[in-house]
């Protein structure tokens, strides 16, 4: 039988080295695997390079596992945010490495990593700094410049629901970078809400099949959802929302 | 005194080109007050670029979803008709030219298209792209939204960027406080002026030479 | 109100022009937009280049197509069948050209075309006669050769259900190459089961979203199907099955 | 006369080396047979590259669906725990190294791996390929299942393919109907022999020097 399923978050994310390269899913908030990171945080591995669109907020998550000064590099489109000042700082302090990359050529490049493609001549970013000493063409009457994969040993990301054989759903614009990371990692590490029976989840609508798929975790339900059904009540961090308060 | 419209008046008339139909993406900052000068009961699909078309307002006080969120990570909703997709399709979609129109915000427009408005090159500065290099390089046209003038009275419209670049000869047409421009090889081309602003007073203002489009 | 949706085959291939290159889906039987294609040698387009995995099987669908002579070449990866007779008539006569390209080649030259992509390295078919005279690389010790997007005029392919917006699901195998040809053509037009309301199709579940989709036309329910549920009783082409048959 | 095996006998003992959990890809033709020797009662996944993982046996009768087949164009069924999913993706999974196992067959294995087994170059021939390039240059390990003499009695296992190739280097093992080969830099390993075989005979029928792996 086939069983990616994992008991506890510990070993989701167990056996990740010093000098890993670790995918992060998610779009600020959504789609961030909170769990696997502070999962992460506790197994203790550094030196980490981490790819995510982000580079963290507030004080949780990334930002967590860099002031613990567990990440050597971070690769990701947008590391400024009102809330990254633990990025920030060591970054000005020159004690975190930073590959900035345009959004959509840092999700090329995971998709390429997971489709076995070795390079390909993306438009974007051509005649910008971040072209810079990159091959360069022109084809068809258009200047491209070419990019490289990236893979990862592990991908960590949040799903809705998975099932034993690491087939995954996702919910809204929380599916974000998820798919695709699950495609470019050696070991891709899921958290879901749930584990439901194998063939439950309609085959139509799977959009990591379990083959990219290595171990899947159950978290329990997100806060805004009840029997996965939306019923709000919570801020954009999804913390419980007190009376009259609506977090920006 | 030149004549300037705020950005509530520019989000209207940049409204005003998006026909019926059209697939657009707004930027982040002042272009999403376009989406609420869409003229009611006509129907423009809006993605935001971390995978959903369908794009719908700000939910009501409460409802707020943390999975359900825009490009500038505030909260939205989905209209009926909304898919999501994952991100190499969402920038697949962009990057392959099925965008018809994306608004963006700007530090310099140079009058060939080119764009910067992603860093100051301040050697201090965090830097930071996001999709702006795919956005701007992606839609069929490409509109700025920005102010004529810098709050310390410098041009954003100018010959050629001296900020770094976003992209190259990529915006077809620029939406200020003052008037619209469009871009084009031999400069600026005015296409239409707010209140009693004349081509003059706005060649002054931006030292630069314009034709009427 | 977008309204994507248009009534008769007719007015779904109105347009195309002689000299057009005309993408069509399918995989065998599977996803074949047989309607459309009849629609489309009624419609009279000639010297056209068709885009598809096979050329062609018994005297229907392209091979009726090829048979009226309106192909000038054909781009695939299966050009060979135990009936595909009409092609290999024109082509050992000389009558149509032949563009042939590995099914994964083709289906990401595809994939290229849509999501803007100018060229791409891939490993498939380095070293063998279908890589002659192309670009070739080593990149990261693997040898890759280069190959560029295959863009259409239309794209012609079938799915379960659309709306009005041109949101579209498909139906299990018949998937294949009706979604990347959708991004890859100026014009896509799909033939559908039913066209829905909007809104009544999952969001989470939309394969082709309606940005990259033109025409929707209603075709009817396909025969193994009665109000959405499998019936089965017909044969591999979809024909009813007599007592006793089973097609092969 | 020396020892074969028959082609369900072979189907089984490649089923020996697949293991639970593993994703497979079976080519058109005698490698489909490997399905119905693979083990009761352990799970592996099925891949069809026309975009499907679960892939179960043929339908009953009278329950052909035509949405549903498999690469070769026959009928099959979805297993609990299927997924689809469209060409480039299915090609992506192949292409990006995530199938365990492909099992194909072959007009010539070289000793080195390389693989012919779509096209004999007779020039009045239909040529056509299919997805065989991108699963010989996809899976993890390349199993090819074939007879080892053509039915003129030549050896399809060769020192250099003289037919257009599919893949290079790609072909880790060979499961012939005489014994199992492994490829190497150094010329075929013997791994296995069936029946009365010997290294001494396979060798004067390939005329290949043969190694013990």
């Amino acid at each position: 039988m086939i069983d990616k399923t994992v008991v506890g978050v510990a070993d989701a994310v167990a056996g990740i080295e010093d000098g890993a390269t670790v995918m992060i899913g998610g779009f600020g908030r959504a789609g961030q695997p909170v769990e696997l990171i502070d999962a992460l945080i506790e197994q203790g591995a550094g030196d980490l390079t981490i790819v995510s669109n982000n580079a963290g907020n507030g004080d949780t998550g990334i930002a967590a596992l860099l002031a613990k000064k567990r990440v050597r590099k971070v690769i990701c489109s947008f590391p400024r945010q009102s809330d990254s000042w633990v990025f920030d700082g060591l970054y000005r302090a020159g004690e975190v490495e930073l590959e900035l990359v345009p959004q959509g050529n840092l999700a090329e490049r995971i998709r390429a990593a997971g489709a076995g493609i070795g390079a390909f001549f993306t438009p974007t970013g051509v005649g910008t700094q971040l072209a810079d000493g990159k091959e360069q063409r022109r084809i068809d009457g258009r200047e491209y410049v070419l990019e490289y994969p990236i893979r990862a040993d592990v991908a960590l990301f949040s799903a809705l629901k998975g099932d034993r054989w690491g087939n995954l759903v996702f919910r809204e614009t929380a599916r974000n970078f998820g798919p695709i990371m699950a495609t470019a990692a050696r070991t891709a590490v899921a958290q879901v809400d749930e584990i439901v029976e194998l063939g439950s989840l309609d085959p139509e609508s799977i959009v990591a099949p379990g083959i990219f798929v290595d171990r899947v975790v159950a978290v329990g339900e997100r806060r805004w959802l009840e029997d996965g059904v939306f019923v709000g009540g919570v801020t954009l961090e999804g913390e419980p929302l007190a009376a009259g308060e609506e977090s920006k | 005194m030149t004549t300037r419209i705020d950005r509530s008046q520019l989000a209207a008339r940049i409204a005003t080109d998006i026909p019926e139909g059209a697939y657009v993406n707004l930027g982040i900052g002042a272009p999403t007050l376009v989406a609420n000068a869409l003229p009611e009961g006509q129907e423009i699909v809006l993605h935001t670029e971390n995978g959903m078309l369908g794009m719908g307002p700000r939910p009501a006080e409460g409802q707020i979803d943390p999975d359900l969120i825009n490009a500038g990570k505030q909260p939205v909703t989905a209209l009926p008709g909304a898919a999501y997709f994952h991100h190499a399709d969402s920038f697949g979609m962009m990057r392959g030219g099925h965008l018809d129109v994306c608004v963006l915000g700007a530090f310099q427009v140079a009058q060939n298209g080119d764009l910067a408005n992603w860093s100051t090159g301040a050697p201090d500065a965090i830097p930071a792209v996001g999709g702006a290099m795919d956005l701007a390089i992606g839609a069929k046209q490409v509109f700025v939204m920005t102010d004529l003038l810098t709050k310390q009275g410098g041009s954003k419209l100018v010959e050629t960027c001296t900020y770094p670049l976003t992209g190259v000869g990529c915006v077809t047409r620029v939406y200020t406080d003052h008037g619209v421009f469009d871009t084009s090889p031999d400069g600026f081309r005015v296409r239409e002026l707010f209140g009693d602003n004349t081509i003059a007073e706005i060649a002054e203002l931006t030292g630069l030479s314009l034709k009427e489009a």
